[in-house]
């Protein structure tokens, strides 16, 4: 058990994978250090957001996530 | 049937959804509905839209109701796409059942609005070079601030 | 195919027509579609409309040019009845083939509104103690003054 | 050869036909003298237009209508 990261969008494209397993547990400081360059920055970007299992956080700076939570990187929707 | 939102990953037609859909709501006014296709020009060879499972339908799910709340509808049909697609495939189908016709057109004109700027895909292009990722017009910005309450 | 009118006797099945339409008009971004059926409720229990032949069909034939060039379409289809009608049965059927879904939705907003108030149809309704004459309702000469320019 | 005369919607009711002979020329004043009862009220109300060989006139007492003319009377419209 792990803390899953997926990667969608462009994000997935600037960390070379879909998907990614970290230990738990998992904040925004801890987020922050694991990434680096272009793909930090990106989720750093205002309008990227994170959702914990499927619920989107209103203020992702608050993430707290355990060992078994799927934590999804969001950019920008481009729409259907 | 209220609402019927589905998120398919190989091609489909239209007319096999649409007539069904029509069929499960005896009694009606009218049916809206419109049928987004991969647009041929501008040198766009294929398109693809990502989605991520545990929000796009969801999501879908969610926008269906609210228009079927907000227009008073006897049903809404959703179908999108996600994966690869070519020029001339759809790559969405939304039709609104209603007693009135105002009300079915505009409940396709609100779902489509926001499904093309608030819904949870993400697109890109292929192009000769290659392949690009597409941010959100502008203007859909414009069309979904008319919905504003 | 930039316009399509046809005013039929006898029922039809809008899918027969928006297939052949919609792969008339490759390279469009989308197709919107309004099905308009004689409504279950109030009691009615058949429709009549009657037209006649030097007015109505030229009518309907000047409303899709002037959607055309209006909303900039890539075609227009109206598909409309005469004669007796039953719950259920479509009346009415508009496509609008266009590049971008705005004009498209729009445009078949803009073609209802004219069909259902300024068309050359006369319409009554049998109900359990006859047939009745039917006027149009103030809402549609509402409805239509939103496209004065 | 003769004026035919076309009556639309309820006006075909009033008449007790759809359409009628008459012998021309024929005017507004003619028509008149023609229609009797309801149905001569109906034709002159203002919403009442008349058409002549499927053209609208914009003022229908400058109906003028001679043989081989169809003249059809045209009650509001209730819309498709």
């Amino acid at each position: 058990m792990a803390v899953t990261l997926v990667f969608l969008g462009k994000l997935a494209d600037l960390a070379g994978v879909s998907d990614k397993q970290l230990e738990g547990p998992l904040d925004w400081q801890g987020l922050c250090d694991e990434l680096q360059g272009p793909l930090a920055d990106a989720v750093k970007q205002d309008r990227t957001r994170i959702a914990v299992n499927g619920q989107v956080l209103a203020d992702k700076t608050s993430l707290s996530a355990v060992d078994g939570d799927e934590v999804a990187l969001l950019p920008p929707v481009s729409g259907g | 049937m209220a609402r019927d939102v589905r998120l398919l990953t190989q091609p489909f037609n239209p007319g096999q959804f649409v007539g069904p859909f029509t069929n499960a709501h005896p009694g009606l006014g009218g049916v809206c509905t419109f049928v987004g296709e991969v647009r041929g020009d501008s040198g766009v060879e294929a398109l693809e839209l990502l989605h991520y499972e545990r929000l796009t339908l969801p999501g879908m799910e969610k926008l269906a109701d609210s228009a079927i709340e907000r227009f008073d509808l006897m049903g809404m049909l959703i179908v999108h796409r996600s994966g690869v697609m070519h020029v001339g495939e759809p790559i969405v189908l939304v039709s609104a059942a209603a007693k009135h016709r105002r009300e079915a057109i505009e409940a396709v004109d609100f779902a489509m609005d926001h499904l093309k700027s608030d819904s949870w895909f993400w697109k890109r292009e292929k192009r000769a070079d290659g392949w690009h990722w597409i941010e959100p017009r502008e203007q859909d910005h414009d069309d979904l601030a008319r919905w504003a309450q």
